[in-house]
């Protein structure tokens, strides 16, 4: 006797997608080549190596961060990245003291421009419930250890600003190249949930 | 409304489990390829906004909600909203064909390949203008007030009824519970901080805190 | 902790559909039965509480809480405590056959068929002594506290910041938090009268209140 | 990708029952015939009868319903119902102007000796999570109409305590006998989800 009233196990994604993509473009509603666009975009152009520009410049040149930090949205902008789930954005910025994470626990908001689409963790339940309540297990299951007496600020995303993180730069920052710091600044440390790594620490 | 989507606080989703991040795709099948274009293709019809489609996944059956991927998630979104706004019919959605083109005005606003790039760079602001000036200045101590609307609201459950201090004032924005019904309305938006203790109990860790994006008719004075 | 089983004040469940009394049998397969004669057989062992027992229900995925039916949450909380409790191992389990003969000492506690009625007469008391006079008294008015246990508690999401009035005192009660993990002790439980508005926001209709029995460590003066 | 952790589609509960019945069975730990003496047990001789007994000698017996409400647990006892989830009872009084349902929202605790063992809506997730903030919409799938001034109390059953609906007796309960009035009370009435049917009203 099952008293659920939810559908029956939902039918292969595959079918249902092929499905509504001949239906959608017999009806006249989309152009196949529009839904190619689509994916190339996310898959080749708009991604974290956005976001990994815009950090390390703004590590290279403190115009440009107390620019970043103080309208965020113009001066992604200013680098080429902007648009859709970019609208309106807001930089966090980590330091010795206080460290930020970025989720959204109602859906899975997250800043396309600069980061791309993101990953399935992200949009999971165990991530989305869990960080805003425990935030340092969260960290754990990362191998991201932060020191005791560190803020942890957890910004959950419910609003249409989409958060940043800017990470801490590394020690030697000055004597590196942009293109050497772009390649250290992971997603992750974006996101807020690891730190950048220092060279001899990288694995 | 209050269901599975609502996730921040609740216990038993297990561990993370990330895939390493410079081995996960941006895409693990083929479909979900065609899932996200999908989306933002039909979305740019502009026959529903963003709050609609949140709504349109947070009412699936929580059960549904849950096992179903992310994208799956999507896919039941978008053929909730093109059969009520009335863009395909049930039936041409259960077998996969059209029985009829879609209206000439409709089909006009096809989503056009060379057009990809400009709509996606453009996106779409939700900033607003609004006649009354902000009830809370930042400092203020405010609570999030205990409310459970049935339909689509942007308040987390957990914030609700507990008590935070006015971060920032981010201007009017579109106001995402009557958004959901169709009425696109400005509303003071304020990020708030609340100490994780005010959020978890007396015992939780300090050197804690979360903000939360919260409108102005979520809040009272504290 | 906060999980699937924790429905009051949930959306999105759907309609309730009772079956019409009179038709309703008892049990609808004849597994359901055998279930729950199981779990009231194996549980006469003594080997585990009503707390764990429910606990171990709880503590699944919140998907297949909500998916399974009743007596297949049943039969998972006993797998989980025959198996957590060294009764069986998770092979006997797999294949259903027993890889020896349980302990002496262990067989002995089997409940024999002529002893089932008695011993479902006696049922289990969970009145117990305090050495502590009660910390509130009829009329007071309370607020359960803001708790997020990860562990088994019986204090409802939906009461919890929420300010209410001590309706009765029933004298202390094996404490069930504790009891989930193994440790029968007795606290004061007390009904705590809460008005819906108080529960549910300002819109609620009046004429409508709840009682929660909720025992002392959850309360605090309001 | 699936991020779900949860167990694959579940097998079938009867083979999941059988291999269990014959495991402990082996094992030594449960007797068949304790089985059949269980099932019997709650599929014959405990159920909503016991509980329409206690109703209509309470509507009769004006000393037996100051005793079922003062003391419960011994006035049930006193007509031979006890034991299992029924060890510390509550009578709740519907009257004109208050009008009572009990309901589990944690799990589905019901008084066993007077009721038997919950209807599956009862353990349901609708009923569960929809009667503590809405009884009205519940109260009207089941047809149940009340007055706008009649006071909805909802009794969430979360201790050992096991609450019991006393309904309201019907118009004309002194012209009956205590074996027509036990006829009337149906199940639903002592949850609290229905009133008494007047006789011209049943269906």
């Amino acid at each position: 006797m099952n008293t659920h009233h939810h559908s029956t196990v939902p039918s292969d994604p595959e079918l249902r997608v092929k499905a509504l993509e001949s239906l959608l473009v017999e009806k006249g509603l989309v152009d196949p080549k529009t839904l190619d666009e689509l994916v190339d975009l996310y898959e080749t152009k708009i991604g974290p190596r956005n976001g990994a520009k815009v950090v390390a410049k703004a590590w290279k040149d403190p115009e440009f961060k107390k620019y970043l930090l103080e309208k965020p949205t113009d001066a992604i902008a200013s680098i080429g990245y902007r648009g859709r789930q970019g609208e309106h954005m807001r930089v966090v910025e980590n330091t010795a003291d206080i460290h930020n994470i970025v989720v959204c626990t109602l859906c899975s908001c997250y800043p396309w421009p600069v980061l791309g689409l993101p990953p399935v963790w992200y949009k999971s339940a165990p991530y989305r419930s869990r960080v805003v309540s425990d935030p340092r297990s969260v960290l754990e299951e990362f191998g991201t250890q932060l020191a005791e007496d560190v803020e942890i600020r957890v910004w959950d995303s419910t609003s249409e600003m989409r958060y940043f993180v800017l990470p801490e730069a590394p020690a030697d920052f000055q004597n590196k190249s942009l293109d050497e710091l772009e390649s250290m600044v992971t997603r992750n440390s974006m996101i807020g949930v690891e730190k950048i790594k220092e060279p001899e620490n990288r694995s | 409304m209050n269901s599975a989507h609502d996730l921040g606080g609740r216990h038993g989703f297990g561990p993370i489990a990330p895939e390493a991040e410079n081995s996960e795709p941006v895409f693990h099948e083929d479909w979900e390829r065609k899932a996200l274009a999908l989306v933002l293709a039909a979305g740019s019809l502009g026959q529903w906004n963003l709050d609609e489609s949140r709504y349109s996944r947070e009412s699936q059956h929580p059960v549904d909600y849950l096992r179903q991927s992310y994208y799956e998630n999507w896919l039941s979104g978008l053929e909730k909203l093109l059969v009520e706004k009335g863009l395909v019919t049930e039936e041409e959605l259960s077998c996969g064909r059209a029985f009829s083109k879609a209206e000439e005005e409709l089909q006009k606003r096809l989503l056009q390949p060379e057009k990809v790039y400009s709509t996606i760079e453009k996106g779409g602001s939700t900033q607003m203008e609004s006649d009354e000036p902000p009830e809370f200045n930042i400092g203020d101590r405010v609570r999030a007030k205990n409310r459970h609307p049935l339909t689509h609201t942007r308040e987390p459950g957990y914030s609700r009824g507990r008590e935070g201090i006015i971060e920032a004032h981010y201007g009017a924005h579109v106001m995402p519970d009557q958004n959901a019904l169709g009425n696109r309305i400005g509303e003071h938006l304020y990020c708030v901080r609340f100490d994780a203790g005010e959020l978890w109990g007396k015992d939780t860790p300090s050197k804690h805190l979360v903000f939360i994006d919260l409108w102005e008719s979520y809040l009272e004075p504290a």
